[in-house]
């Protein structure tokens, strides 16, 4: 059943050629257009992961080049999120963005980017991932820049560079694993050749951390943060709520990839590498928290906020250990919704009042208490309170760190951890409660209801609920992702 | 089918020598040329589909220095790339040239240059290369000259300097091989210098001169002047000439002198292949970073040029076959990626004047093919998978990977900086054409628009050729790889 | 005694009678007889040439039957009987080339007269080849002397007038200190025939005596032929001398008077002193930087100049540098190189300057290179010989240029690393002078002037200056090509003189 | 010291040689004046002509005209330099000619002997 595998990558290239092919002016057959083809593409994802399986060498491009889909545990966890995701935020992006310029060229590359994402997703070897990468960037890139405004084009220069330094050094770690290893096809436990690597270890870690480093700068892992801040919150919302929500987590894959299926977890634990990744993970939990705490901009905070939540799943897989590993897994499903519904939200509310400033939010509960409900609920979640879906993936985290038994680390990450949970509370919740309790001064009775339609209600409803539901049972998710994390570590 | 290789030679020299002759027409001229290059190219094609023909002796200088003709595997390869790209770049000198003077003149030389430069390709040895090469400087200086002013001049005087010192500093070293190696200086795979022959110091000399010498025109890096300061002849001769014909020709040169006359055996582990690759490895990084922060178009380009050049030496100096291999995809893939982009930018300047990336705001909308072209030809170069430049990059760093050492991690390193930079020197245009800020003003746009049908085609047939070498070329690289070993 | 062996005598004698007749016929009589004589002397030097490569040996030729160590004698050998072919070939084809301007440049009246002085030109020329003692060398290097001066001064005009004056003053201080030479070695030998000096020199040589005053000799002979043959520091007279006579007197004076000079200094290298002394005296470090000094130096100059023939001058003075650095690497080699050089700048400056000539028909009679812009379109045969030479001039290979540059770097390559690099950057750096002022001229001839002057003029071609060009053409290709026969000889010839 | 001078004095042709070679090759060198040149030559080449006249006389053996009995090579000079001597002084004779023609004609037109001003003056005439 490989060809099934081909499904969810072309489907979006095909709409978006049709889109290309034969604009579609009126808005209403747009939106169903767009609608029905997310959907599809839903439905085409969860057909794949629960049908294909093996591996589909596609293209031979040169010897030990080919182009090679494949599926597994996380490959399907990671292309339904990708799809889910992808269609809310279509959604929303139907009303949202309902009298926006270019929105042709708009939807066209929303379809290609999740087609990326998809190649990424179900890459089963290091030629397909790096491909994925570059595709993902140049797709997403036209997303980022859209709005075409002076601080949108230097965040989309920003996120093209920095993405494709990025890109370069995992090619690096492309190179080596071709020239030390076994063949570049994934597999649990890596495809490094001691008989090769002996003599070469050094250069060999220096590479493979090269790379954590370089796919990271997606997930926007210091020192390659900076590109976070500037692109995310310069998109449409729905466009941040995917850059933030789902691209990210692109990078966390190529990481998980690189790390566990390519150079080995075994060949990694205890080196240099394993440290110096740890403690770059650790500063920018810590660095994203703060900045986002002294951010006033709404959005830029949110995207602040990705860097430092991100940091936390890349902080699990440094940990090379099996809960640790889980509980990255559960933190990406889990900041995924939660970061998507935090920017429709932030969206909707600069949509609907026109503040970007969050000191400007004052009472705006009273006018979108249903959004500013579901915020609260989101931001709850990823503070970490039980029991909601951030507290389970968090758990887990602090629990591999723990039971790592690295030095230092091991206790300071669960700390660090701790402080950043109270830094989010800290830039989430000020936000909710200047929201539904302006005080007296404010007088909130003559607001106007500003509530936005069901096409901005209904994802973040769905979102909320995930939310919740990640938090409530955690329990089948954390199983599939300790399998997955059983073979690697 | 050996005197189809002096047919193809002779044919576009002496048919573009004649034409003047002839007083044409604008339409009979362009016919007259399309047909020369094309039966040439024709006469390439059957070559190629032949196979290795033996070796074709036309004139003897000497006894022993005899100027003849072969075709063996790397001389096909180039040969090759000469035949596909110039029908293209004559049907779009066409429509170029229209509003330029002097037309007899330079589709004279242009013509002519095919002819000298399919004779590099075939040269069967050093001393017929090296007489072609000289041809080439010769026969391509009017062509950079060819508006007579000031500035054409100048760079014609530029580039006349550089490549003929370069000739001559390579004829040094052509005469160290003839004295210490054979005297009829032909082309062997792995070279005709005993491994372990007398007067080492002066081998390697030589061969830096050599390399050097020829690499003028590769421009490497102190001797890369002159390719900037050229971006003033007509956009075909920039593209044709100066991204694929004369450049590769110097590369080629090199090529010919490191693997088919001094040899690895000879040379590798030597100080003058750290040298050589030290110059290649610090041209890769400095031609990039002087793209990047060109804003003239053309220019870019061409310092773009220097630094994807310094990709094949690199590629050369490993002296492995594989190397190579990675070389000769490169020197390929290189020719087509390149000659689109300048197209593009000849195509910008044709139609709206324009000539620096700052300036090319909005355009992406009013021209979408050839900004269409500059995309993939961009992204192409920047090494994105599926596109031929990956494949290329790939070949020479697994190479340099496998030869291990300090100086070819580095110059993997720099080829990963390179591909970095490449990506900022060549997205920013299409940032700028397709997403232009906000409110920029438009006028002057609305009467641009794509070039006409005679551009338009090259643009096609060139991106189809990308996309067709980028998933397609596993045949060809593995024909490259038997050749880069001397199998063919 | 073979009749051929007659010949180079004949060639000595019949040319001086040959000038005493011009000097009473009238201008086309004299042309007439002229150019027969060089033609037959053309042919008879190459009976010669062929009756020396068939018996492969060199034979004396006593003249007046005196026998040594009394007698004035001739020696003919392979490299002799080619220098003779190519010299009065050249002189034939220069003269014709420039016939024209011959007739236009000189008083009325006087053009008999500058045929004589051709005649006694090529005379001395041969007399400078062949000669085997420095008696004759002496006498002939005088009339060689005088005539050139003549040739200069017989296009009147005042600057001809200023540039003879110089040219013989120069030319007097070489010929007194090569006879200063002659004279203080003849104190110490006794001697003047070349193979009883050699003798005796050698002995001296072995015995440690006199080795100064051997060393002031040699200076003498090099400083003063230096001198005459325009070496660098000595060339400031050249470009006034040949940027101002008409085309054939430069041509004649480029291409052949300073090789004569230079071949009586070989004969006196080879045949007197011999390599080993030379090289002892380190005479040919000086030669060769001296000759490297001209290479650059007079390609710069030549890259400033703005004036076609003056620049071709200045060229030449490059040129002899190279011949002197082929003498100065003190080798087998070296020697074939210089004596290459000779020939194949025999055979492309001469061309240059009749090219000149040419350009100056069909651009009013202008020669700075702004003036003959685009006049390789109106003489198209004479663009194509500038161009040809000037690919030679390059060094590309099928051009003679190349030769040259071949076999000088062979030379080079056997000397020590010190001389291989001075020779190597020299030529590296003087072939890229080279191009960078003969290709913009090629350039320019072939470039439509803006203001459209001298549109509509055509060359005219007289049946002399095509066939001079088309020869010299032929010439320069066909030695480009068939340079392996042409180096073969020069090594025999070398080989006979003792090697 | 004493020996030097003795070996000048023993050999006082050649002294005399020498002695008139320098003046004139320093007239033909540094005067600017062209008769001064013509003279300095003239100096120059009669230096030379005496060195050789000298050297070329061997006490006590035949004119080479005197022809009978002796006719062994052994008992004659060598005619060569003589007759050199000869063709010099023919050919400075000549050349001396040759020179003064020549000096003539430059003062007829630029009304000067000296060459440095000649040359001036025919440049900027050029000009």
């Amino acid at each position: 059943m490989g060809f099934l595998l081909l499904l969810p990558i072309l489907f979006p290239l095909a709409a978006a050629l049709a889109l290309c092919l034969r604009p579609l002016r009126a808005q209403r057959r747009r939106r169903a257009f767009t609608v029905a083809a997310l959907a599809l593409e839903l439905g085409l994802t969860a057909l794949c992961a629960a049908l294909a399986g093996g591996t589909l060498p596609l293209l031979p491009l040169a010897e030990g080049l080919c182009v090679t889909f494949g599926i597994d545990g996380l490959g399907r966890i990671f292309s339904l999120l990708v799809a889910f995701m992808w269609l809310l935020s279509g959604v929303f992006t139907q009303e949202y963005m309902a009298d926006r310029e270019h929105l042709g060229r708009y939807h066209v590359f929303l379809f290609l980017t999740e087609g990326a994402l998809m190649c990424l997703c179900l890459a089963a070897n290091y030629l397909t991932l790096y491909l994925g990468f570059e595709l993902m960037t140049l797709c997403s890139l036209p997303l980022a820049l859209h709005t075409q405004t002076g601080p949108a084009r230097r965040g989309g220069y920003k996120y093209l560079f920095y993405s494709v330094f990025g890109a370069c050094l995992g090619l690096l770690g492309f190179y080596t694993v071709h020239t030390y290893g076994r063949g570049t096809a994934f597999a649990p436990g890596g495809v490094l050749d001691p008989a090769k690597v002996a003599g070469h270890e050094g250069f060999v870690a220096a590479a493979a951390f090269l790379a954590v480093v370089g796919f990271g700068a997606k997930a926007g892992l210091f020192p390659l943060h900076a590109w976070l801040p500037a692109a995310h919150p310069e998109a449409p919302a729905g466009a941040s709520a995917l850059l933030s929500g789902v691209i990210t987590k692109g990078g966390v894959l190529c990481v998980i990839r690189v790390v566990y299926y390519q150079f080995g977890a075994a060949f990694l634990r205890g080196t240099w590498v394993q440290y110096a990744w740890l403690a770059l993970a650790l500063v920018t939990v810590l660095l994203g928290s703060m900045l986002a705490y002294q951010e006033k901009l709404f959005k830029k905070r949110l995207a602040y906020s990705t860097v430092s939540q991100a940091a936390y799943i890349l902080f699990g897989l440094a940990l090379l250990q099996p809960t640790a590993f889980a509980g990255a897994i559960l933190h990406v499903v889990v900041h995924s919704a939660i970061k998507d519904g935090l920017f429709f939200t932030a969206g909707a509310v600069i949509e609907k009042t026109g503040q970007t400033d969050v000191r400007a939010l004052r009472g705006v509960g009273r006018a979108m208490p249903f959004t500013m409900g579901c915020y609260t609920v989101l931001s709850l979640g990823l503070i970490g309170i039980p029991p909601l879906g951030g507290f389970a993936s968090k758990w887990l985290l602090a629990e591999g760190s723990l039971a790592s038994g690295i030095p230092v680390f091991g206790w300071l990450g669960p700390a660090v951890l701790l402080v950043s949970a109270l830094l989010t509370a800290g830039y989430l919740f000020p936000i909710t409660v200047s929201a539904f309790l302006p005080g007296a001064d404010l007088d909130g009775t003559s607001a106007p209801p500003l509530e936005p339609g069901p096409w901005i209600t209904l994802p973040l409803a769905v979102l909320t609920a995930l939310t919740v539901l990640t938090g409530l049972f955690p329990g089948p998710l954390a199983d599939a992702a300790a399998a997955i994390a059983a073979a690697l570590c | 089918m050996r005197f189809l290789m002096l047919f193809a030679v002779l044919l576009p020299l002496v048919s573009g020598a004649v034409l003047p002759l002839f007083r044409f027409r604008r339409r009979q001229r362009e016919r007259y040329v399309f047909a020369a290059v094309c039966a040439a190219s024709l006469a390439v094609l059957a070559l190629l589909l032949h196979g290795p023909a033996g070796t074709l002796r036309l004139f003897p200088l000497t006894s022993t220095l005899i100027v003849a003709l072969r075709l063996d595997g790397a001389g096909a390869v180039f040969a090759g790339l000469v035949a596909f790209l110039w029908p293209l770049a004559s049907l779009y000198a066409f429509e170029y040239i229209k509003h330029e003077s002097g037309d007899d003149r330079f589709f004279a030389f242009y013509t002519m240059s095919y002819g000298v430069t399919l004779g590099i390709a075939m040269s069967d040895n050093l001393l017929t290369l090296y007489l072609f090469y000289e041809l080439l400087t010769l026969v391509t200086l009017p062509l950079v000259m060819h508006s007579r002013d000031v500035r054409s001049v100048r760079a014609g005087m530029k580039y006349l300097c550089y490549s003929i010192a370069g000739a001559a500093c390579a004829f040094l070293g052509l005469m160290v091989l003839y004295t210490l190696g054979d005297p009829t200086l032909r082309f062997v795979y792995g070279g005709f210098l005993p491994a372990d022959g007398p007067r080492r110091t002066l081998v390697l000399v030589g061969y830096l001169l050599c390399f050097f010498g020829f690499g003028v025109k590769a421009a490497v890096f102190p001797f890369h002047g002159w390719l900037p300061a050229a971006g003033v002849a007509p956009t075909p001769v920039t593209a044709l000439l100066h991204a694929v014909a004369v450049v590769k020709a110097g590369v080629f040169a090199v090529l010919r002198v490191t693997f088919y006359c001094f040899g690895p055996a000879v040379l590798a582990g030597t100080w003058a292949q750290h040298t050589a690759m030290g110059f290649a490895v610090f041209t890769i990084v400095f031609g990039s970073a002087m793209a990047l922060r060109e804003p003239h178009l053309k220019r870019r380009l061409a310092y773009s040029t220097v630094s994807n050049l310094s990709y094949i030496l690199f590629g050369i100096t490993l002296m492995t076959p594989a190397g190579l291999a990675g070389a000769l995809a490169h020197m390929l893939f290189h020719g087509v990626m390149k000659i689109t982009l300048f197209f593009c930018a000849g195509a910008i300047m044709y139609k709206t004047q324009r000539q620096y990336v700052p300036e090319l705001t909005g355009l992406g909308r009013y021209m979408p093919v050839t900004f269409a072209a500059f995309a993939v030809g961009g992204a192409a170069l920047a090494g994105t998978p599926l596109l031929p430049g990956f494949l290329s990059k790939w070949g020479l760093a697994a190479a340099a990977m496998d030869a291990g050492g300090t100086l070819p991690l580095l110059g993997v390193a720099a080829l990963l900086v390179s591909a970095f930079l490449t990506a900022g020197y060549l997205y920013a245009p299409l940032v700028e054409a397709f997403f232009p800020p906000k409110g920029a003003g438009e006028h002057g746009l609305a009467q641009a628009h794509d070039p006409g049908l005679l551009m338009k085609v090259p643009f096609f047939v060139l991106m189809a050729a990308m996309l067709a070498l980028g998933v397609g070329s596993r045949g060809l690289l593995a024909l490259l790889a038997r050749i880069a070993a001397g199998r063919w | 005694m073979a009749l051929v062996q007659n010949f180079p005598f004949i060639t000595i004698v019949f040319s001086l009678t040959c000038g005493v007749l011009c000097a009473v016929l009238p201008g086309r009589g004299a042309k007439r007889l002229c150019l027969g004589w060089l033609a037959l002397t053309t042919a008879m030097s190459g009976a010669v040439l062929r009756f020396t490569l068939t018996t492969d040996g060199s034979f004396l030729y006593r003249m007046g039957k005196w026998g040594a160590p009394f007698g004035n004698e001739l020696r003919v050998g392979v490299l002799e009987a080619l220098m003779a072919t190519a010299f009065s070939g050249v002189m034939l084809l220069s003269l014709l080339g420039g016939m024209r301007h011959i007739f236009a440049d000189c008083e009325p009246g006087k053009v008999n007269l500058y045929f004589t002085m051709c005649a006694l030109l090529m005379s001395s020329l041969f007399a400078l080849i062949y000669t085997n003692d420095l008696f004759t060398a002496y006498v002939f290097v005088e009339i060689n002397t005088i005539a050139s001066c003549a040739l200069v001064m017989l296009r009147s005009s005042d600057r001809t007038l200023v540039a003879t004056t110089r040219y013989l003053i120069m030319s007097l201080l070489g010929s007194g200190l090569f006879l200063l030479g002659i004279v203080t070695l003849y104190g110490i030998t006794g001697e003047l025939l070349l193979e009883s000096i050699a003798e005796k020199v050698q002995a001296l040589f072995a015995a440690g005596q006199y080795s100064l005053p051997l060393t002031v000799i040699i200076g003498f002979f090099s400083v003063g032929l230096a001198v005459k043959s325009a070496l660098f520091p000595f060339h400031s007279w050249l470009p006034d001398a040949h940027g101002s006579a008409t085309p054939s007197s430069s041509a004649i004076l480029s291409g052949l008077v300073l090789k004569g000079y230079i071949i009586v200094l070989i004969k006196i290298f080879y045949r007197v002193f011999g390599l080993e002394i030379i090289v002892s005296e380190q005479v040919s470090r000086f030669l060769l930087l001296f000759g490297v000094l001209a290479m650059l130096v007079g390609s710069v100059n030549a890259l400033r100049e703005r004036d076609l023939k003056r620049l071709l001058a200045y060229s030449s003075v490059a040129q002899v540098g190279y011949i002197y650095v082929g003498i100065g690497l003190h080798s087998e080699l070296g020697m074939v190189a210089a004596c290459v050089q000779i020939l194949a700048h025999a055979l492309t400056k001469p061309m240059l300057f009749i090219c000149a000539g040419g350009f100056m028909d069909v651009s009013g009679g202008h020669k700075d290179l702004a003036a003959i812009t685009g006049a390789g379109l109106r003489d198209p045969l004479g663009g194509a010989a500038f161009s040809v030479g000037a690919l030679s001039m390059m060094g590309i290979p099928f051009f003679a240029g190349f030769v040259t540059k071949l076999e000088l770097a062979r030379g080079a390559l056997e000397a020590g690393p010190v001389t291989l690099g001075i020779t190597f950057a020299a030529l590296a750096v003087s072939t890229l002078l080279n191009a960078l002022y003969y290709i913009p001229i090629v350039f320019n001839l072939y470039t439509r002037p803006r203001d459209g002057a001298w549109a509509g003029v055509r060359q005219r071609y007289h049946w002399e200056y095509a066939a001079a060009l088309a020869a010299f053409i032929a010439l320069n290709l066909g030695f480009g090509m068939g340079s392996d026969w042409v180096v073969g000889a020069i090594r025999r010839g070398l080989a006979l003189f003792g090697m | 010291m004493p020996g030097l001078v003795q070996h000048l004095f023993t050999n006082y042709y050649e002294t005399a040689a020498v002695v008139l070679f320098g003046i004139g090759f320093t007239t033909l060198l540094m005067h600017r004046n062209l008769l001064k040149k013509i003279i300095g030559f003239n100096f120059m080449d009669s230096a030379i002509y005496l060195y050789l006249a000298s050297k070329g006389y061997i006490a006590g053996r035949l004119a080479p005209i005197v022809s009978g009995e002796n006719a062994d090579p052994a008992r004659y000079i060598n005619p060569i330099p003589t007759g050199l001597v000869l063709t010099g002084i023919v050919v400075s004779v000549s050349v001396t000619a040759f020179l003064l023609a020549l000096t003539c004609r430059l003062y007829d037109r630029f009304h000067t002997l000296d060459i440095d001003e000649i040359t001036r003056l025919a440049r900027k005439e050029q000009v």
